[in-house]
């Protein structure tokens, strides 16, 4: 047993925690917030070429990493500056899936930092669930007819590629018959926006879309998709352990150096207390994340992810009010970097799972 | 006990829901049930339509050209207001400088300025909040200096709600260093126009921009807009603080809210059933609604008991904290209802554009209503100081 | 709309507070706890003597109140007291049916003070469900025969007569084939024990009992049973109600006084909020009394006996808890009269449905 | 990292369970399955056995009898313990007085009751806590006032946990009023048999008499029964307080709370299907399962830190507060999944006797654990006081 990091691991946190610092500012961070794209690509480039991109995938995808503590570093890091680089879309779902598949070539670019990636699977109705894919695929001849609508598709403003899930077989809402398709995104109908928290998004409109090719076997996707998104759920579980740890230390300062009635309202009992609360479940958090990171390869990897999922959406939202409600007026203010961090950790609960669906996914792998 | 309304009460509340259904404009309906912020322009029009009709003024005396309503009426008059989804009313004059002008302003004050509030001829804001005071509002420093028949205010206010639109505000200003903090204040009514005033708009984290800096720099203010006494203003703003305030559960926006909540919990769909036929999704929703019932009742207890003449002590302060809290909970679960669609950064909903809703309609406004409202528990006194408020009156210690 | 008590109301209330307060200490409640029956009868005589026990019942059935109000006021009251006698199960529950179903005779005698009743309705495994009864009576010549097992059968040690349910037709959980039985006491074969905060109880093991004349139309009870237990929810609500209010003042009383590191410790900011927090739920919970005593006889009533018990469940949890940890050891001491306060408010989630039960029915009822 | 055991620890892990499995008494978790309290004997058949296995003091170094494991040999030990149902070792002697004399004691006590200890020898109880002091241990009042070659102590202790078994007491009592309160407090031996102790039950809410009054009038205590120097006494107990406790936040307990709670669950029916079906129901056991995971992850954290040599920090307090605020959720919900069963008053479950249980045979102890529990929050230093060290060294104010 051991809770140390690996040397490897260690000086990769210590390089990226060094690259944000010196790189990502307020005002880099507000650039990435007003382009179209919802990021910089410098930054990019730098992440690239520092290695981080790769780190998420293991030697034989052409990586250097790709375990679950490779993943939680790289993104309590992201956290911690509050960036909002489309690293889980490029990276761990749009790259596992293409990892998952053996398309080298491309995943080569990805992990170059050459090449954008979003995974278009969630639909107006699906809400959270894995397996309900309303949009169909048939085949035309030698291709594929897409049609179905795609919602809140991460990074699709700045993606390449768009990996497209689409029912080939089977109701709506089973696991066998799904199937994902390549899709260059210069062929896709979006309509693109900005998100609460940083980054960009689109939805899609697949109207008899000819176009994209099959990625992996038809109809059986099902089980690459659980992983990644599995993978993608520890990825947004670290970043929220990280924007907590920012945010704490933001509270901290201003508990320490804002004076009301004479002394620091950090003397205040009742803030005292609250505060040691939200540490608590910052704790938990921090363990939620090592017990998934530990798992994501095991047996028990989806009630661990169902677990972590609903503790961390849990916390995020007491240290968000929590957060706010010390700083009082200034913390919701959009000047102070509390709101950007505040709602980057409010957005944690409506990606890959809410607390609701989380705790009765929980219950249910429980009972099995 | 009954909990029924009197017959004259019932009266009176269908009278009411007869004026808001025939006067009360869609538009401005439309616009708050999507969200939208209202323009001056719309306050302005229910401004005038309420004044024609004479229900301006709920809180005032029928001598000031107020309705002279009881307690109960007046929440009556609330109640159906939000149930019809009105704009609600513009609070500075009408609830604020009003009662304070009645009770502690002069003859020539109360000539002046009362009926202006009532025709609309001043949109007054209020300028109590300094930067780094907060809840300690007694530390103030913003500084008034007599200088012959002049006041020369030196100083900043902020979070002052609705600043951009407003000609006038009333401001509570250091006059005075010696003795305690709350000593040395005054309370005086500036006119924005004054060359030295300055408006900076404060955006918040939900992208509005509906509060502001008001910034003074050698702002000349005549002596005869002091009201009362110099030094005497702590006393005034206290009197308005814990003046009563029937509406400060916010029952009714708390009903809209659930209403509301419902409607998008039986429209969307989670793993083929409705929403709100997720068990635990139901138990969030069924646990806002019995205490929301239960805070209903201690509501017009307090408002009964107002109405029979006694003064409301700790309980507007659970109130205020209930209230709050059930609202911001209502938020929370409106944004967990709408669930990836919670992620947009929905402009119009804060800026007033008209582009088609990404996603479902009613979920434009969600995410930034729920941000928006972490204010609830944090103005209008936080809860924290509530919190004390009721501890001081339980322990008198 | 009014939210004062009537003049008689106030009159009892009054009445009610200076017998309980001159006769009803702490030897009393002892010695009540001590007794097989789990009450002293001078008391309950006194009670009876008063009018108590009429005001529970309307003129029609020889009392002179019966309204929600007036079982608000007397149960408070009893709350207030910490007392353990059997009202619910003789006045509300007991006389109720025997109202119901036009027993003057003996419904006097309940009103007079001279009978005790108990109702044997819960099962073993019929947990907070009313319509579950697997008890069975069938007819045998002139008389009926009972088979079963009844469970905590609260008062059934001191009662006269038990009213035992039994199912004459349908399946284990319907509402129809629900019929009562008036059975003499003498006649059962019960276990007694005493009860977690005062009273005593007893399991009653019916095997092929030729004992009871049928109480009511044959397999028509239910209605009278969820009415009976709608008041008694009521009742206990009320009796919640005034035991909060007497913890509150212990506490209060405690915080002032009781110093730590040379302060009251009410001077404690934390401790100060919590208690606020205390007061709130205390408030809500006599709003909750206030709306299912105005709703007892009208159309919402159900759904108000379930909004109030959840309510009172959760605010009770909260008020026991935090009295006891704001007390501090001393809180936890039988010797100090907090321990049988929070026993018997403990207990109040334990009867006639907890907070889950009513949560579930609440919902239940609302989607309809 | 590596959440993984080494293959050393695991080959202990295997050892002791192997240990368990053939030496601990089938009786002993049979009673303590049942909720009943082990009375004097079981206690010391169990510390004979693991005597006997060299196996008792796990925290003691090898040089005084100790097993000398590091923290994680600790925790695989009173893991498995907990696991197996095994009667707790009863901290007072082992887990609290023994360090505080091999750090602080002389050479001749370490040598006479060490040993003492370890053979079983003596029942050492704790007499820290008065009438009026709780957290505020500082402010003892017990005197100790020496008269030649004896201290004369007068005074009172409380919640003095087993006292009625013990024949020793290690107390802190005053030897000085000069200075702050925890200056002039001294660490003193007392023999139970002298005359002028007196022992009285303190009965709590749930009927238990495990909790006693200590009384002492002109007891003569040696002055070799002195530890340390006099007037240090607070630097010892805050050692002892302070001292690496690796079991704080009782998983195993909580663990095995859990376990019980849902194999309850399973048998108890609610509306035609098993409770733990009841979607609300298992809400609260999954939040609570969930939580529990994280929780002996941030405990392993914790452990391994200390392995390593790390001295434990806040994260101590933490734990005591994150782990009893679960055990106490878990009692809670126990009570509620026996229903109305929860109301019998089960002497029994308290008083070791022997009646059949009233309804099924799991709900004896539950609603009496539930009571006495609410002791968890307040003992071993309350979760106020732990969270006041949380905010003193995150704050540093």
């Amino acid at each position: 047993m051991n809770f140390d990091l690996s040397d490897e691991s260690r000086m990769l946190q210590d390089g990226l925690r060094r690259l944000l610092s010196d790189r990502y500012d307020r005002a880099t961070r507000d650039a990435a917030r007003d382009a179209p794209t919802g990021f910089v690509p410098e930054v990019w480039a730098a992440l690239a070429e520092m290695g981080v991109i790769g780190a998420l995938f293991p030697e034989d995808a052409g990586g250097f990493g790709g375990t679950g503590f490779d993943i939680a570093v790289v993104f309590e890091e992201l956290g911690r500056a509050g960036a909002v680089d489309p690293l889980i879309d490029t990276g761990v779902l749009g790259g596992g899936l293409l990892a998952a598949f053996g398309q080298g070539d491309m995943l080569e670019g990805v992990i170059e930092g050459s090449v954008q990636l979003a995974f278009a699977h969630g639909e107006p109705g699906s809400r959270y669930d894995l397996s309900r894919v309303e949009t169909t695929a048939r085949r035309d001849g030698d291709g594929w007819v897409l049609s179905g609508r795609k919602a809140v598709v991460v990074n699709a403003p700045a993606a390449d590629h768009v990996i497209v899930s689409a029912r080939t077989s089977g109701e709506v809402a089973d696991r066998d018959g799904i199937s994902l398709f390549l899709v260059p995104a210069g062929a896709l109908d979006i309509r693109a926006y900005p998100l609460v928290g940083g980054g960009a998004a689109a939805e899609i409109a697949l109207d008899d879309l000819r176009a994209g090719e099959l990625l992996g076997p038809e109809g059986g996707a099902f089980d690459a998709i659980a992983t990644a998104s599995a993978r993608a759920t520890l990825a947004i579980c670290a970043e929220a352990l990280g924007l907590m740890e920012t945010i704490r230390g933001l509270t901290t300062d201003y508990l320490r150096t804002r004076k009301q009635f004479g002394q620091p309202i950090g003397k205040f009992q009742v803030l005292q207390h609250r505060m040691a609360d939200v540490l608590i479940e910052i704790e938990q958090a921090r363990s939620a994340v090592i017990n998934l990171a530990g798992n994501i390869d095991g047996d028990d990897r989806d009630r661990h992810v169902s677990a972590a999922k609903n503790l961390i959406g849990n916390a995020a939202r007491l240290v968000v009010e929590e957060s706010i409600q010390m700083h009082g007026g200034i913390g919701m203010t959009e000047e102070y970097d509390l709101a950007h961090l505040a709602k980057r950790l409010t957005m944690v609960d409506h990606r890959f799972g809410d607390t609701l669906h989380h705790l009765d996914r929980f219950i249910a792998l429980s009972a099995a | 006990m009954n909990l029924d309304y009197t017959d004259e009460q019932k009266a009176f509340r269908d009278e009411v829901r007869a004026f808001l259904d025939e006067k009360l404009p869609a538009r401005l309906v439309e616009k708050g049930r999507a969200g939208r912020a209202f323009d001056k322009a719309d306050h302005e029009e229910w401004h005038a339509i309420l004044n024609e009709r004479g229900w301006l003024a709920g809180n005032w005396p029928v001598e000031f050209g107020g309705t002279g309503w009881d307690a109960i009426q007046r929440h009556i008059f609330e109640d159906e207001m939000t149930r019809a989804g009105a704009p609600r009313i513009v609070p500075f004059g009408l609830a604020m400088l009003g009662p304070v002008l009645q009770k502690f302003g002069s003859k020539e004050q109360q000539d002046y300025w009362l009926p202006r509030i009532l025709a609309g001829d001043d949109w007054w804001c209020q300028g109590y909040s300094e930067p780094g005071a907060g809840s300690d509002l007694a530390s103030l420093r913003t500084e008034a200096v007599r200088e012959g028949d002049h006041y020369v205010v030196n100083g900043q206010k902020t979070w002052t709600t609705l600043g951009q639109y407003a000609n006038m505000i009333f401001c509570l200003v250091r006059t005075s260093r010696e003795g305690k903090p709350q000593e040395g204040i005054s309370f005086l009514l500036i006119d924005m126009d004054t060359p030295g005033v300055e408006v900076r708009p404060i955006v918040l984290l939900d992208g509005s921009a509906e509060v502001n800096e008001v910034w003074f720099s050698d702002v000349r203010v005549p002596v005869e807009n002091l009201v009362g006494e110099e030094n005497k203003g702590w006393t005034y703003a206290k009197y308005l603080l814990t003046h009563e305030r029937t509406n400060i559960a916010g029952v009714g926006f708390a009903n809209a809210g659930l209403a509301n909540l419902k409607r998008i919990a039986r429209a969307e769909q989670d793993g083929g059933r409705p929403l709100i036929r997720n068990p635990h999704f139901a138990a969030r929703l069924a646990r806002v609604e019995i205490d929301l019932m239960a805070m209903a009742t201690t509501n017009l207890r307090v408002v009964s008991a107002a109405a029979a003449g006694q003064a409301p002590g700790a309980e507007s302060s659970m109130l205020k904290i209930k209230g709050t809290v059930l609202r911001q909970e209502i938020n929370a679960l409106t944004r967990t209802a709408i669930g990836p669609y919670a992620m947009p950064f929905q402009s119009e909903a804060v800026e007033g554009t008209n582009e088609e809703a990404i996603g479902p309609d009613y979920a434009g406004p969600v995410t930034a209503q729920y941000l928006n409202n972490r204010k609830l528990s944090i103005y209008g006194g936080s809860n924290e100081v509530q919190r004390a408020i009721i501890a001081k009156s339980l322990l008198e210690l």
